[in-house]
């Protein structure tokens, strides 16, 4: 997807994107089922975890952001879909309160990797050994915590729920297409 | 005792004089630099030189000019940075011409531009002596109270005074008498309030260490009026001299019949005991006060039902704070009218402050109410060290505000502090020069809040919590002016909402700060921001990479 | 009883703009709540005494300039309360997002979801996310008890199980240590609480907690529901042997 | 644990004992002596431990989850052995604006204990006060008992230093 097709749109545009979480918020999302057909006839979704494009867009209308921010790279992608989004929906329980992944939140990070990497090996690994075990130079390190979304950029609309239901991803985007912002709260909850 | 008997005791008191008085400061702030030692350097040189019957050693309440100490009256001279080793030449100056090396001045502004109602037998008698404070009128008043007035007398005397509480809020003392002296019932308390918790604040330790029998009194003039017949002094463990003296007090005024049963022969009798506080700032409000006394969490409950209604084991109940009680026997002794004219309209009297910080003159002062900030800090204190600028003064402690340089004019009484978004609390008064930071103040006067919360209300609880970590951000240069607004919005929620007087008033050094330094706030966050845009990742490229992985 | 009964007397007052009678001694939230005028509480629940911590059912009354708790304050006569405004409504939801902050409220893996009164506030007051840095604190579970659990990490300490265990059972075996953030629910002196020798195994606390806190074991996701009917009850027969 | 242990007899022989019942017995073993006389077992044994605060719960009829509660409420309780000597550091309003913070940094740097905690070897334990009230003086420390008002980090150390080297 190319900057020039972007343009010559007159749809509203649309991304998802998955950060720090289970996946189920995207799920929901396409337990909109049928529904999916209709709203591919309504907007273009630019990006997301389910189609093609692997750069985010240069401007997008409106970006669904599931999970919480857990990484480095977590906070650079929020960084980018802030500065590339007109409308920010921080999309289930992980963005919105940090939820499942903050859990790791109430330990050091250095007693979690002890915990998965060093204790639980079969072996225990050298002092050698660990350094190359520990996820710390290969992938995206960790942040000392996982956040709500809104730690760290400015969200415009929450729409809590574990998952929320596909009914409330249908509310809100429908009535974000009629122009109204929606109330979430009406159709979700913490938990739900 | 009988009414004839203290007039005897005064009178034979008085008669004891000696040739020639040494005086030394035997208060916290001066024993703590050894003035004990040179008290038994004093007497052992007397002793020595066997002039035990010219010359008499002894301990006295604070002086005031803690930060010249350890003070020593020698007849008419004071000396202060007294050491041990000093003893001799002191003694021996008695004689002769003071020793000028060691002279402090008494004719400057620090001492003259005071006024002692409080504090006037500071530095004159002996606290741990009750035939010394006796030879200076101790419990005339509460002879003239029991034996010529009638309670309803007593509170329309307090009320004409205008005296109002010491501790902080202010409320008018004779109106509290009244409320509990209208409850029903026979069984009543009254409570004296010693749990100073206020960070900076020593004006009621020194006058429980200084005139404990005048705090004994005041109280016993107080249930005499309210038609209690039990009373409990709620003290700090903290202060371990004020509990010792306060036992001996307590002890010396029960042995004499000053207090007990049928007092000066008449039907009123009134016991006092001690009650050790443990270290609980929310103490200071009247409810978890009682909670405390009884035994309990130190938790405060909604009111109403008041104290004066339902207090100490469900009964009616008159809490007072120490310098409260301590201002009743001048009042009785010299009469309302003689109280009203110090001070302004609605704040009469003087108040004690206790002078600390960025300043010369640090110690306690007594001051008639009225008196400009200014005076207070450039003439009394004798203003700011170093040739540093003035920046804020803090009143009120964890409750109170900072005032600013411009508005050092205003007058010291109830209203015109709180107009400037402080309080008279129960007067600390510390000074910040320019290089205190108002946020960092703000950051540390919330720990304190949020470390004494007990817990019991929300608002409270987490949020001195939310506030400190908010302050926390903005002060490590993390904040954002989301941040800033939520603080803002916060302080309005917990001052609105909590449950006591320490949520209520655990905003206040934020908003006191915000509103007369929001630019340092304001620099604090625009570093915050500068030092995030260097770093952040927003790319203007056509197209972005989203993905990262190695 | 009687003696209580001869002083009572008839008050009218206003809730919310509807003219509303009542008896002398009864507070503003027992009168609203018979009137249908919902005042939103956590800790307050019928049977137990007032313990005005929570400041949730804060309103306002014509003429005070102070918010006072309708838990906690009687109804005078001619009083003009006021149980909602845009500014309560604000009060209303820092109160509650402040709790989902202080301690670790992860509805999507707890017992009580969907029957948690935390959670059904949340909703009631619309809110969509908590805007306070959350605290993440390292809190423990008890687990020791047979059938009962204690998870501090849902503990909202508006103290009912510990009034319900004194005031009602007798035991006393629940109190609070330590004091603002910090505190927690015990068990006689900080004992797990399957080793109390003075706990009865009543359950009485786990019915009156208000979230996922206090539950019974081998309660899934979702599973744990809560009674507190008996408590009323319990509290009026209490009343009649007196 | 039996009825009897929670109400008779103290927990060991130790004649101190006496004295924290003196205390209760003068309130008349009333509930509301509690905080009293936990102060007096503070101030007899230097701490509260579990055994004491279990007679004291049994003597003054005061359900232990409240002794513990009241314990742990109050600053001045602590239900840790201290240290053979100790050092207060005043962190009050008047201490903190003229560099008790300085002070407080210095000592726990130099013994390596944080506020609240003793050295391994049981010499030296670190308390924080709120105010001793005496800012007159500030910044202070109170060692083992004597106030040093006025005094330099460095100064405090070598009188801390000086405390141990002496006594130990």
């Amino acid at each position: 997807m190319t900057t020039t097709t972007t343009a010559t749109t007159t749809r509203p545009t649309v991304a998802t994107v998955w950060l720090d979480g289970c996946s189920g918020c995207h799920m929901s999302l396409m337990d909109l089922d049928e529904r999916l057909i209709t709203l591919a006839g309504l907007v273009d979704i630019l990006h997301s975890p389910v189609v093609d494009p692997k750069e985010f867009p240069q401007s997008v209308d409106v970006t669904l952001v599931e999970g919480a921010v857990s990484s480095e790279e977590d906070l650079h992608k929020a960084n980018v879909i802030r500065a590339h989004s007109k409308f920010v929906i921080a999309l289930g329980d992980c963005a919105v309160t940090g939820n499942v992944p903050a859990m790791r939140n109430y330990w050091d990070r250095s007693d979690l990797f002890d915990r998965a990497y060093v204790e639980n090996a079969q072996e225990p690994p050298t002092a050698e050994e660990r350094k190359v075990i520990l996820p710390l130079t290969v992938v995206p390190p960790l942040r000392p915590l996982a956040t709500p979304l809104h730690e760290v950029i400015k969200v415009d609309l929450y729409l809590p729920g574990c998952p929320p239901p596909a009914d409330a991803i249908w509310f809100v985007l429908t009535e974000f297409l009629a122009g109204r912002v929606p109330n979430a709260m009406s159709v979700s909850r913490f938990g739900k | 005792m009988k009414p004839e008997e203290l007039m005897t005791m005064m009178e034979k008191a008085r008669a004891d004089t000696f040739e020639h008085e040494l005086r030394v400061c035997t208060e916290s702030g001066c024993m703590s630099l050894q003035s004990d030692v040179l008290q038994k350097a004093l007497s052992d040189e007397v002793k020595r030189r066997g002039i035990s019957d010219k010359v008499c050693v002894k301990g006295v309440g604070c002086m005031g000019l803690c930060c010249n100490g350890p003070l020593v009256k020698a007849d008419k001279a004071m000396y202060q940075f007294v050491k041990p080793e000093h003893a001799p030449a002191i003694v021996e100056a008695l004689a002769t011409q003071p020793i000028k090396e060691l002279l402090c001045d008494t004719q400057q502004p620090f001492f003259t531009r005071q006024k002692l109602v409080v504090r006037e037998h500071f530095g004159i008698v002996d606290p741990e002596n009750l035939m010394d404070c006796i030879a200076h009128g101790a419990y005339q008043a509460l002879l003239k109270t029991v034996t010529t007035m009638t309670p309803p007398q007593v509170i329309q005397e307090i009320s004409d005074s205008g005296l109002r509480g010491r501790g902080g809020a202010g409320f008018p003392t004779g109106l509290k008498w009244a409320t509990v002296s209208k409850a029903g019932g026979t069984t009543k308390y009254v409570i004296c309030n010693g749990d100073e918790g206020d960070p900076g604040a020593f004006m009621d330790r020194s006058v429980m260490e200084g005139d404990p029998h005048r705090v004994l009194e005041g109280m016993a003039i107080a249930a005499y009026a309210v038609g209690a017949e039990n009373g409990v002094i709620y003290v700090r463990a903290e202060y371990p001299l004020a509990v010792k003296r306060l036992t001996k007090a307590i002890n010396l005024a029960r042995r004499h019949e000053l207090i007990g049963h049928n007092i000066f022969g008449t039907k009123f009798s009134f016991n006092v005991e001690l009650r050790l506080g443990a270290g609980a700032f929310v103490c200071g409000e009247e409810t978890a006060l009682i909670a405390s006394v009884e035994g309990k969490r130190g938790v405060p409950r909604p009111r109403p039902p008041y104290p004066a209604n339902y207090g100490l084991f469900g009964y009616p109940t008159l809490i007072n704070n120490v310098e409260t009680y301590a201002n009743i026997a001048p009042i009785i002794n010299k009469g309302a009218a003689w109280f009203a004219q110090i001070g302004t309209e609605k704040s009469k009297g003087t108040k004690i402050f206790a002078l600390t910080g960025k300043i010369k003159n640090t110690g306690l002062i007594e001051v008639p109410m009225g008196i400009a900030l200014r005076d207070i800090i450039y003439d009394i204190a004798g203003g700011i060290p170093d040739g540093k600028a003035f920046k804020a003064v803090q009143t009120g402690g964890p409750s109170g505000g900072c005032i600013p340089a411009d508005l050092l004019d205003i007058t010291v009484d109830y209203e015109s502090l709180a107009k400037a978004g402080s309080i008279m609390g129960s007067g600390g008064m510390i000074v910040m020069d320019e290089t205190s930071n108002m946020a960092d103040v703000a950051r540390f006067f919330m720990e304190f809040c949020m470390t004494e919360s007990c817990g019991k209300c929300i608002p409270c609880r987490v949020g001195t919590y939310e506030m400190h970590e908010l302050l926390d951000r903005i002060c490590e240069k993390r904040g954002t002016p989301e941040d800033l607004q939520l603080l803002k919005d916060l302080c309005d929620m917990v001052k609105q909402t909590s449950l006591c007087g320490l949520g209520q008033s655990a905003p206040n050094p934020v908003l006191s700060t915000l509103r007369y330094f929001e630019q340092e706030y304001q620099n604090l966050i625009a570093e915050a921001q500068a030092a995030r845009g260097q770093t952040t990742h927003a790319d203007t490229s056509e197209h972005i990479e989203l993905e990262v992985l190695p | 009883m009687s003696a209580v009964t001869s002083t009572t007397q008839s008050i009218t007052l206003t809730i919310d703009d509807k003219a509303i009678s009542c008896r002398s001694g009864e507070t503003i939230l027992q009168v609203a709540r018979e009137n249908n005028i919902d005042i939103p509480t956590l800790c307050y629940l019928e049977g137990l005494t007032v313990w005005g911590g929570c400041r949730l059912c804060m309103v306002e009354i014509a003429a005070s300039p102070k918010l006072h708790a309708a838990c906690a304050t009687e109804c005078t006569e001619g009083m003009t309360v006021r149980t909602t405004s845009p500014r309560l409504k604000q009060y209303r939801k820092m109160i509650v997002e402040m709790l989902f902050a202080e301690r670790n409220h992860v509805c999507s893996v707890c017992v009580s979801n969907g029957h948690c009164e935390l959670q059904n506030m949340a909703t009631k007051l619309e809110i969509d996310h908590v805007r306070f840095p959350y605290r993440f604190p390292h809190l423990a579970v008890d687990n020791s008890h047979d059938y009962m659990r204690l998870d501090h990490n849902r503990c909202i300490l508006c103290l009912r199980c510990v009034r319900v265990c004194g005031e009602i059972e007798g035991a006393h075996t629940k109190d609070v240590k330590g004091r603002g953030v910090l505190s927690a629910i015990i068990h006689d002196l900080d004992e797990p609480w399957g080793d109390s020798q003075t706990c009865t195994g009543c359950g009485k606390c786990v019915n009156v907690c208000p979230t996922g806190a206090l539950t019974h074991r081998g309660t899934a996701v979702g599973e744990m529901t809560k009674k507190t009917e008996f408590l009323p009850y319990l509290t009026l027969m209490r009343e009649v042997k007196l | 644990m039996s009825t009897a242990t929670i109400l008779s007899k103290p927990p060991t022989e130790d004649k101190r004992w006496k004295i924290i019942e003196t205390t209760m017995r003068r309130n008349d073993f009333q509930p509301d002596a509690l905080i009293e006389s936990l102060h007096s077992v503070q101030q007899t044994f230097g701490f509260l431990d579990v055994p004491s605060m279990r007679w004291v719960a049994g003597a003054l009829k005061v359900p232990l989850s409240k002794v513990y509660g009241v314990a742990t409420f109050y600053h001045f309780f602590t239900l840790k052995p201290q240290g053979k000597h100790v050092c207060v550091v005043c962190m009050g309003t008047a201490c903190y604006i003229k560099g008790g913070k300085q002070l407080l940094d210095e000592v726990q740097r130099h013994y390596g204990i944080a506020e609240g905690q003793t050295t391994k070897d049981g010499e030296l334990s670190l308390l924080v006060a709120r105010c001793i009230g005496a800012c007159g003086l500030a910044p202070t420390a109170v060692v083992d008992g004597q106030v040093l008002g006025k005094r330099s980090a460095t100064e405090l150390l070598a009188a801390v230093d000086d405390t141990l080297g002496r006594k130990a």
